[in-house]
């Protein structure tokens, strides 16, 4: 499968990553980074779209795409 | 120019069989903003420096930055920049752009600062003609001074300096810059997009090349309107702020090509 | 340096007389002839009650002031600049005044004066745009301060060359107001 | 005839711009206004021919943005205007000292305040000198008074603009603009090659980072400086810089050496007093004329060293205005390295045009030491 990483002391917890996710497997995780900021976390499903890559403000996400060995098919 | 994913641990790099398909241009600086959580200037700036990479422009870019929440966009851009006075960025860029004929020059202003007191310089250079790129954040309000009224207000809307919501007689009805833009004779391009959704960011990069491109290509002033956010002074969720955006703003400021030279 | 090298002149009309033109026409000639000149304009509420009218100062140092209180000499081309004029006129001091438009009587008998009718003169040479010329010419018959060979040639510096046949017109014209000065005070 | 070049006719105004091209001019912004449009108007049709700029702005305001874009390009650039003019340029103005940009401007003043007159004035005086804006700025402010030096200052301008990194304002008046004299079109002494000048901008010009190499830092070109002890720092750097200017400071000192009295003026005023201090010597009387050419810096070593030689010895400021200049006398003479003297003030109101005649009572009423009633 594909997948996001977020540079946790970028982001600001704005949730736009969450809204914008089609998947939705982005929601918040709970913890805080130093500057206080509520971090998101990815569940399993992304499809490597980058939609929340596009909304980030902060440029804290990074995308990783799998490529499908076949339809379905996943890791 | 260092890409900035090479710095990143290894958990942020590529593993077997993926491939990294989103990551930070080259002409964006690797460092956080000082915007508040969800407003939209971090977008802006991201799909400026994209697109200086992908037109090969970044090592002949010069920024004109402005005088509001986004006066030190040039921490963000790994480009030559100077600082103009309040509302003169396309005046000092016309200055730039003429001293120095190959350089690519943009100015990236809000709507205080373009609209209201630099309308003058920005309305006289689009109509010359300038060979610049002008990028104009329009969120309804004074940010960085705390949420008084600008020039793009809508009607009804309340601010710090419009407390009853702002009346169309003596206080004036929402600027609409794009269209006012595309009247001109020397503008090249112009565009109305917004940063809401995914489908109207990938919509504003598009619309940010062709600004440039008309640049490049010597057809004249690029112009792109982008309907922003600014949660904070609209006391609201970067969420809601969103919403926002396409139920209120978008009807009263009509997104698409107000004028493209382009194809001609 | 002389007495005699240093030499002011106001020179007066309406606008479109050609004040400046032949203020511009003396300064260049000056400049020629190897001199030190000054040329100006008087602009804001000299420009009032109707005149248009420039100070030329010629020298053989640096010039000072490029204006004078109380000028060496004059060329009034009408009424007014006379009025406004006349009593600022050194003593001894000379002017040019235009006989085709300002009535005798006005002119202070105590005054060295060139009554000239220039603009008559003018308009048989050719044309009444000439006056100008023939005041110029009377002026440097009546001071000597440049000859009017020098005056004639730099005509063709100071005039636009879409009206250089123009030029030996206008030379006709200093010449007889030349003439015209050099026989009243011979 | 000598084998210097030939003298051409031109009035003050189209010699700024004949000195401002030679000496490497290629931007120029400005905007219409008498009695200085003879600027534009010559710089329109000289910048295009030798692939210059010319813009005619918006407003002045534009212009001055506009010549700050390009300075900070590092190409040498100026704009022109008056009085009010001058006022609308001074937000860009305060930016371009504090940016450290190498502006030119000249001012051909008219008298003021508000719309006043487009008349010679030296009321202008406080505003090029201490500076029209907002904070410690300060430019060195040059007052030519002939058109021959309209021609030569614009050389002088551009080479302190560039050494010192710093706007330099030509402080000239309608008379100093309309007036026209012979002038020889040849670079003075003190000119600057624009290959020296371009040399002086390339440390810190912005340009495009490719052209100085692959992996350049960006380079940013700013005012503003928030983080704390940065703005200290930065004022520190102003001020010593606007001390190492001191050296720049020129004065014409003429008949001083015998003079009981010596007369201060500068620009189209010193030459009215020249005149008539010329007419007063013929008739005896022992005058002198000290001529500050630098308004900023300001000749205080000349001013004090005048008054030491000569203990008892009267100055007379004659000035074109209410009294501005008069109190850089006074603060060089009496100041921490003064000694002082007797300084006596004669005021030209603004929209009278000044003739040596009319000058030469009060310089009288100076020497005899009685009261001169402007």
């Amino acid at each position: 499968m594909s997948r996001i990483v977020f540079l946790e002391d970028r982001c600001k917890g704005c949730r736009l990553c969450i809204d914008a996710c089609p998947a939705g497997v982005i929601r918040p995780s709970g913890r805080f980074n130093h500057q206080g900021y509520e971090v998101m976390t990815s569940g399993e499903g992304c499809t490597g779209c980058a939609s929340c890559a596009v909304m980030c403000p902060d440029t804290a996400i990074r995308v990783f795409r799998t490529a499908r060995t076949a339809e379905g098919g996943r890791a | 120019m260092n890409n900035p994913c090479n710095a990143l641990p290894e958990a942020l790099r590529p593993r077997e069989g993926e491939s990294l398909v989103f990551d930070a241009p080259a002409a964006q600086v690797d460092r956080p903003t000082h915007y508040c959580p969800g407003c939209h200037h971090g977008i802006a700036h991201r799909l400026v420096a994209e697109v200086l990479d992908e037109l090969d422009a970044t090592d002949r870019a010069v920024l004109v930055a402005s005088v509001g929440c986004s006066a030190f966009s040039y921490d963000y851009f790994a480009v030559d920049a100077l600082e103009a006075q309040h509302g003169r960025a396309c005046a000092v860029a016309t200055g730039v752009r003429r001293a120095n004929p190959d350089s690519v020059v943009f100015t990236y202003q809000g709507d205080g600062d373009m609209a209201a007191i630099g309308l003058a310089e920005s309305v006289h250079a689009a109509n010359r003609g300038e060979l610049i790129t002008a990028i104009f954040i329009n969120n309804t309000v004074y940010g960085m001074t705390g949420g008084q009224t600008a020039p793009t207000t809508l009607i009804g809307q309340i601010t710090t300096t419009s407390p009853a919501g702002r009346r169309l007689r003596g206080e004036g009805g929402p600027l609409r810059m794009t269209e006012l833009m595309a009247g001109l004779d020397g503008v090249a391009y112009a565009e109305r997009c917004a940063l809401d959704s995914v489908r109207h960011v990938r919509a504003a990069k598009k619309a940010l090349r062709n600004a440039f491109e008309v640049q490049i290509r010597g057809l004249g002033f690029g112009f792109v309107e982008l309907l922003s956010g600014c949660p904070t002074n609209w006391h609201m969720t970067p969420q809601a702020a969103n919403r926002r955006i396409a139920e209120e703003m978008i009807p009263v400021f009509p997104l698409g090509t107000a004028k493209n030279l382009l194809d001609k | 340096m002389t007495a005699s090298a240093y030499q002011d002149v106001i020179i007066a009309g309406f606008g479109g007389q050609g004040v400046m033109l032949v203020g511009n026409l003396l300064a260049q000639a000056g400049m020629e002839y190897g001199r030190e000149v000054s040329f100006l304009p008087v602009y804001g509420a000299e420009m009032r009650g109707g005149t248009a009218n420039c100070t030329v100062v010629i020298d053989e140092e640096p010039v000072g002031s490029p204006l004078v209180r109380t000028p060496l000499s004059t060329i009034v081309l009408n009424e007014p600049s006379l009025a406004r004029f006349q009593p600022r006129l050194a003593e001894g001091g000379v002017q040019i005044v235009n006989a085709s438009l300002i009535d005798r009587a006005l002119v202070d008998e105590r005054r060295r004066t060139v009554y000239i009718p220039v603009n008559d003169m003018a308009l048989k040479i050719g044309s009444v745009k000439m006056a100008n010329m023939v005041a110029l010419g009377a002026w440097i018959g009546a001071t000597g301060t440049l000859p009017l060979a020098c005056v004639q040639d730099a005509l063709n510096r100071v005039v636009d060359g879409r009206y250089a046949k123009l030029v030996p017109a206008n030379a006709e014209a200093l010449a007889a107001g030349y003439d015209f000065a050099k026989k009243q005070t011979a | 005839m000598s084998d210097a070049p030939e003298r051409i006719l031109i009035k003050g105004n189209e010699a700024v711009a004949f000195g401002a091209v030679d000496a490497g001019c290629r931007c120029y912004f400005g905007y219409p206004i008498t009695p200085q449009n003879e600027i534009p108007e010559a710089m329109s049709r000289l910048l295009p021919e030798i692939g210059g700029c010319y813009v005619q702005a918006e407003s002045e305001v534009g212009a001055a943005s506009m010549l700050l874009g390009a300075c900070a390009s590092g190409v040498p650039s100026m704009t022109s205007s008056s009085g009010c003019g001058i006022s609308l340029m001074q937000e860009a103005l305060s930016y371009m000292t504090g940016s450290m940009l190498p502006a030119v401007l000249v001012n051909m003043a008219r008298g003021g305040p508000g719309l006043g007159d487009i008349g010679p004035s030296q009321g202008d005086y406080f505003q090029a000198v201490k500076g029209g804006g907002h904070g410690d700025h300060r430019n060195i402010v040059l007052a030519p008074a002939t058109a021959q030096e309209c021609y030569d200052f614009m050389f002088r301008a551009f080479a302190l603009a560039f050494t010192y990194a710093n706007p330099v304002m030509v402080l000239g008046d309608a008379v100093v603009g309309q007036i026209k004299e012979p002038v020889r079109r040849t670079p003075p002494p003190d000119a600057l090659a624009p290959e020296r000048l371009a040399e002086l901008a390339a440390p810190w010009r912005v340009e495009g980072r490719g052209r100085r190499g692959p992996g350049a830092a960006p380079r940013l070109v700013k005012s503003v400086y928030l983080a704390e002890g940065t703005l200290a720092a930065r004022n520190r750097q102003l001020r010593d810089k606007y001390e190492a200017m001191r050296a720049e400071a020129r004065w014409i000192a003429q008949d001083t050496d015998d003079a009981d009295l010596v007369v201060v003026a500068y620009g189209s005023i010193a030459r009215a007093v020249r005149s008539a201090i010329r007419a007063l010597r013929a008739q005896g009387a022992a005058v002198g004329l000290f001529r500050p050419i630098t308004l900023y810096p300001f000749p205080d070593e000349g001013l004090r060293a005048l008054a030491a030689a000569r203990p008892g010895r009267r100055f007379l400021v004659v000035e074109q205005n209410l009294g501005q200049m008069v109190e850089d006398v006074r603060l060089a003479l009496f100041g921490p390295a003064g000694r002082g003297a007797e300084v006596l003030f004669h005021g030209l109101m603004p929209g009278l045009l000044a003739d040596a005649q009319t000058l030469e009572e009060p310089v009288r009423l100076a020497l005899a030491g009685k009261e001169i009633r402007s």
